[in-house]
């Protein structure tokens, strides 16, 4: 376990507030293929000013660390723990092949889920792409939901309709699990119209991966949601491949968070294996919409352990560059951190992982012991208003 | 009851449930400062100011999907292409996402949406432009797909398809937007989706329209009245799902049916009609069911292949004496 | 002739298409350096280079309007779409630049791309990752629409699809690339577009099945031979244009059909066949031409109802004894 | 007729020779409903750096009329001359109903077609939307052909099949006639590459207007052409409207040339009216495209005299505003140049007018006495290799 602080680099962009934004011009370099500095900020930064950065970055946590309660700090650990595990659990029951179709796991990039929910509301919105089981824990559903629809049970969250790409709980503001790369972009869009309209100050988080930006519906959705200021946050996740294709292959300009600047939104860099960090940057933007409507796009750099999806073997990534980046595995730099600010010691972070432990394995009985839908399952929830054909 | 356009038509409906529901809200391409490309929308901005009718960029896949969106957190959006030609490029949201919502989310999100526009052959305008899409919308389920042919059903069914819970694709036929009729009065005035209307009775053939097709087909059925045969006109007005039992009827009584649209022919919804018959009413079936399609061609834009390409009067009529075995 | 699977015929077609034609080049997402999400395009990367083998980044419209550029100047591109699901943000260049450009340009313009991936349903990936879209394909006029069934069937078809001068739409199924079966070792081996194929020769019922169904009918004739039920089983290959010839000529000796398809029934390949049947061969019919079609809502998950939502043995085979009138 | 030179006014915007872009935060401003300042460079630009600008501007006209010879100044005359002349007479058969569908005029958008088409080579493609018929004529497709493709007649371009919307030219290398808002741009993305493929050295120009900029296929086009460096030009003729919508209603970033810095591609802002400045601005795309295979993008800001199309009033725009822009007619100005530097005298010109209008007239004629085509023409071309049912 590593014994240092993450560093937090956080580097607002094109935000009228701040400076003018780096040129994008050697975002080459920050793309090595060994992945060297990737999850660090553009490399046109200024070394010696990184590096004092970094410096008051550590102190920052410290403040972090001390400003938050020690319950709400746990509970953070506690959901990314439980998504790692959950996980961990669908790649077992995938391989026994107790589960079928996709399966794209969230290990690694549960600082970012975790981090940036825990700036919302519990009556904001939360839109994803087919990746979200980690995103439907964080926003308050349950394991047995998400299990049992992996199962395709009638006891999960689609009523076994949807599967592992369609999640959703209308009652805890989760709005799915959409498995066409950037469709959920529009739609978050329009669900940050509907706050707007309907003048409530409900905020929409809207997650999508680094590939999906290539997609004409980000460029679409932002245009408008910058012209009609709507309060929509764009979470990119960078995990750096859209399956096996590295970023650097498939975008002229890397930096995302400055692919803001083509329609004058704020944007923000984040390092996506600090949850604090996380949070505080979606902090930032949840402010910035809930008071003023406007849209952030937020570029979180983070990383996938695990292949595209369960049946991705991984082969376009060296052993050498994942094992760099599970050096920065979030749970393990937080739990690190919580260790040696003394919020928890070790005892209580062993029962932490009992529990939630328990809490999958009481997930996987759940789904197991659920029964199928009912063979006319079939025929409902296609229409709302069904026409019955001979009802004149 | 007043005598007024198509277009008049639709404008009341969009106003009237502008009125009642304040959840409900027009967004669209020149749908508000413009009036509407066509002057569908004529007033509306006016009437009820720039949050409830609002002009888009040109970019029908987004606000297709912020449409979809806002419906899932409890709006009523009308969505306008522009022409539903544009709508091309939203299908994508239109059918993996308002489509199927409903369905992969376990019956938790129903979008409460209407896309509408013109649609069909407008005037030598080539074959980007001039493009009947009903059938490739009826495909699939989930949508609901109408179409009306006249100023009281235009007004009637849309009114309903504002009011309905599942997405509706409302093709309005660009030609016909200055066709004049009577409409009702009553402001509750509707027409339910999914119910056939028999635009006349007859005894001899049964000829099946829809949209730019009706006025021809009774056209048609006038002169083959002249002719001493008489035909009863049905239009679907919806054609997913399609009153298919008043059409299995009028065949049980004609023994005879004539599909006809503008649409291309192939997996077209004169094919799905034709199907549907043989199979419900093979038996009453004096001759085999007839379509008269669109050519099977992209449209041209000189005029006259233009007309060539479009099925007309004469054309009904021989496919109506073909089936009667008249000539 | 060596025994193969469909996806190392559809490789060898492209491989040899490849080294045939400086002017064919191959692009789609995870073609090159992954050799294909379904391992189609394994070694073209290695054997042809990043040139003639292209990865693009995920944005559909774009790169299916690239190839039709490309097709413009003089290229001949075979486009991948990683599932024909994504192709639906594409139609927009494949309906109206790639199908219409030869017409609207007066002839000048011919575009030979092949548009290819899998299609149809897939193994418990919903209802956005499971949809049959030959039918949406087929109703363009300037499109070819190929779906092939067998290992022989997808090299021949393909290779003349990509030697082919219009665009083709060329659907693979998901569920059938590990099919296995025998492959002429000519490397002039084609299949002509446009020539339906009898599977099995039968008298008594015509069963008419493509890409996925295929197999399938062939089992229904089998378990139907048992109960003294002879089948005839044509596979169209090619459903636009259709070699409706082939299947008329079948139902005048059969006078039974049997449609049988994976997609949703409305407005699909089984209705136009039915009506064409209907058109052509009405006098033969002794029954109402029966349709089995994939069931008309979105594709569930869970692997129970994913069942139910497909055609099966069982249903083909009650479907042949219903127009056989044997129960 | 205006006395004063046109102002030249040429920024490179994010190309990387240059200096850092300037900020968009004030593109408001630059948009206003009167229209004043909208041909101007964006107003974040220091005034007096404008004023210098402008001075040396004048000094470079000079310069620049005095390096191109009479004969190729007069032809670019003649060019921007005779699509003014030919869409008036489009207008004029429109209004009298000889000719059908939609029309839309290149009237006051010349020096944009003339000026980029004249940087070509004769083997060069260019591309275009439904407002094309002054490219074609500059790209050297006859009077005739355009004419009688406007009248639905088989002599026409297209064969009467595509109408005024779709011309098509293979031999001139006029790939189209695009209706579709932003379809033409992944198509030019696509000849583009098929020049480097083939390892040929033509390049594309790709028109299109500003509100194709918020479509998808704009975005998905550029980030390819940048990543795979292709000979792509595009330009965006930016006449301020997207049929009744003003840039500043549908566009939250409107300084278009700025877009490129989400793909890293080179752009420069261009004055539409001055055709001499367009010819410079595409040679240097042009080189840059032909040598290194790189694309740019170039916003050219122009107006249209005319509505968007000849059925529409045109209500949205105020007479000060069409006023103003008539001011700097790119005809006027350019004769102007013309006179002053005295390239031509005033008789030259009415020569010019009266050779040009005597073509517009023969091309009515030629496409007034030309057949209609023939009914089986409705089934031609719809597939290069028709497949006989029945050649079994
Ligand atoms: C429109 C579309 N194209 C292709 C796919 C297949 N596909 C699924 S995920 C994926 C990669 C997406 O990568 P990214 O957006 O970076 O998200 P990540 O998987 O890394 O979370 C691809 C190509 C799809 N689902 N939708
Ligand atoms: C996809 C699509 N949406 C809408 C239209 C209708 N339409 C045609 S031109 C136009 C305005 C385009 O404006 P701009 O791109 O600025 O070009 P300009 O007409 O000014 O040359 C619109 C909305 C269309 N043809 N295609
Ligand atoms: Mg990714
Ligand atoms: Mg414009």
């Amino acid at each position: 376990m590593p014994a240092r602080l993450p560093s937090l680099i956080i580097r607002p962009f094109m935000s009228k507030q701040t400076a003018a934004p780096p040129s994008a011009a050697k975002a080459e370099e920050q793309q090595s293929s060994t992945g060297a500095g990737v999850m660090d900020a553009p490399t046109d930064v200024d070394q010696e000013q990184l590096k004092r950065e970094r410096d008051t970055a550590k102190e920052q946590q410290k403040d972090r660390l001390a400003g938050l309660s020690p319950d709400h700090l746990i509970e953070l650990y506690r959901q990314m723990l439980l998504i790692r595990r959950f996980e961990e659990k669908s790649a077992e029951v995938y391989v026994a092949g107790k589960i079928g179709g996709f399966c794209h796991l969230y290990i690694g990039q549960e600082a970012v889920g975790v981090g940036a929910i825990a700036a919302l509301r519990k009556d904001d919105y939360v839109l994803a792409s087919y990746r979200e089981h980690g995103l439907a824990l964080a926003k308050g559903m349950s394991a047995r939901s998400i299990m049992a629809e992996l199962f395709g049970k009638v006891t999960g969250c689609s009523r076994g309709k949807g599967g592992s790409m369609h999640m959703f709980d209308k009652e805890l503001g989760f709005l799915g699990g959409h498995a066409i790369v950037g469709g959920q972009i529009p739609l978050a869009t329009g669900t940050a119209f509907a706050s707007k309209y309907q003048g409530t100050d409900q905020v929409t988080l809207c997650f999508f991966g680094e590939a999906a930006v290539n997609q004409g519906a980000f460029h679409e959705s932002l245009n408008m949601a910058q012209l009609w200021k709507l309060p929509c946050i764009y979470i990119c996740e960078n995990n750096q491949y859209g399956m096996g294709t590295s970023l650097a292959r498939a975008m002229s300009l890397r930096d995302i968070a400055q692919k803001a600047c083509a329609y004058e939104m704020a944007a923000e860099f984040v390092d996506g294996m600090d949850v604090l960090a996380v949070r505080e940057a979606t902090m930032r933007a949840v402010e910035r919409a809930r008071k003023d409507y406007l849209p952030t796009l937020l570029e979180i750099r983070t990383y996938r352990f695990m292949g595209h999806s369960m049946s991705d073997p991984g082969n376009y990534r060296t052993r050498a560059e994942i094992e760099k980046y599970q050096e920065r595995d979030p749970i393990k730099l937080f739990s690190a951190s919580l260790l040696e600010e003394k919020v928890v010691d070790e005892k209580a972070l062993e029962e932490i992982d009992r529990k939630v432990r328990e809490e999958v394995e009481d997930s996987l009985r759940f789904a197991e012991e659920s029964p199928v839908p009912d063979p006319e399952e079939l025929y409902t929830n296609v229409y709302a208003n069904p026409i019955d054909p001979s009802r004149k | 009851m007043a005598t007024i356009t198509i277009r008049e038509a639709l404008n009341q409906a969009l106003r009237e449930e502008l009125a009642r529901d304040e959840k409900v809200f027009l967004m669209g391409e020149e749908v508000a400062e413009y009036d509407g490309a066509y002057k569908v929308t004529k007033g509306l901005l006016n009437e009820f100011g720039p949050k409830r009718v609002i002009d888009t960029p040109i970019t029908e896949l987004g606000f297709a999907g912020l449409g979809v969106g806002a419906a899932m957190a409890g709006l009523r959006p009308i969505v306008e292409f522009m022409t539903f030609n544009f709508s091309i490029l939203a299908t994508d949201q239109i059918i993996n996402s308002a489509a199927k919502m409903l369905y992969m989310s376990g019956g938790q999100f129903n979008i409460p949406i209407v896309f509408r526009g013109p649609g069909g052959s407008a005037f030598q305008v080539s074959s980007q432009h001039s493009q009947a899409l009903e059938s490739w919308y009826a495909y699939f389920p989930g949508l609901k797909v109408v179409m009306p042919s006249t100023p009281a059903d235009a007004k009637g069914l849309l009114k309903s398809s504002i009011r309905d819970d599942d997405p509706v694709i409302f093709i309005e036929q660009e030609r016909m937007y200055g066709q004049k009729g009577e409409v009702p009065d009553d402001p509750d005035f509707t027409i339910p989706l999914g119910v056939a209307d028999i635009k006349r009775e007859g005894t001899d053939v049964t000829i099946v329209a829809r949209s730019l097709m009706v006025p021809i087909a009774l056209k048609a059925a006038e002169t083959l009245e002249q002719q001493g045969v008489s035909c009863e006109v049905i239009d679907p007005r919806t054609i997913r799902p399609l009153d298919i039992d008043t059409i299995v009827e009028s065949v049980k009584k004609t023994n005879r049916l004539v599909v006809a649209e503008e649409s291309h022919p192939i997996c077209g919804v004169n094919a799905e009609i034709s199907a549907q018959i043989m199979e419900r009413a093979f038996d009453h079936l004096d001759a085999p069911v007839k379509r008269v399609s669109g050519a099977d061609v992209p449209m041209p834009y000189a005029k006259n292949l233009e007309t060539l390409a479009l099925p007309d009067v004469n054309r009904i009529v021989a496919a109506v004496r073909e089936v009667a075995y008249l000539d």
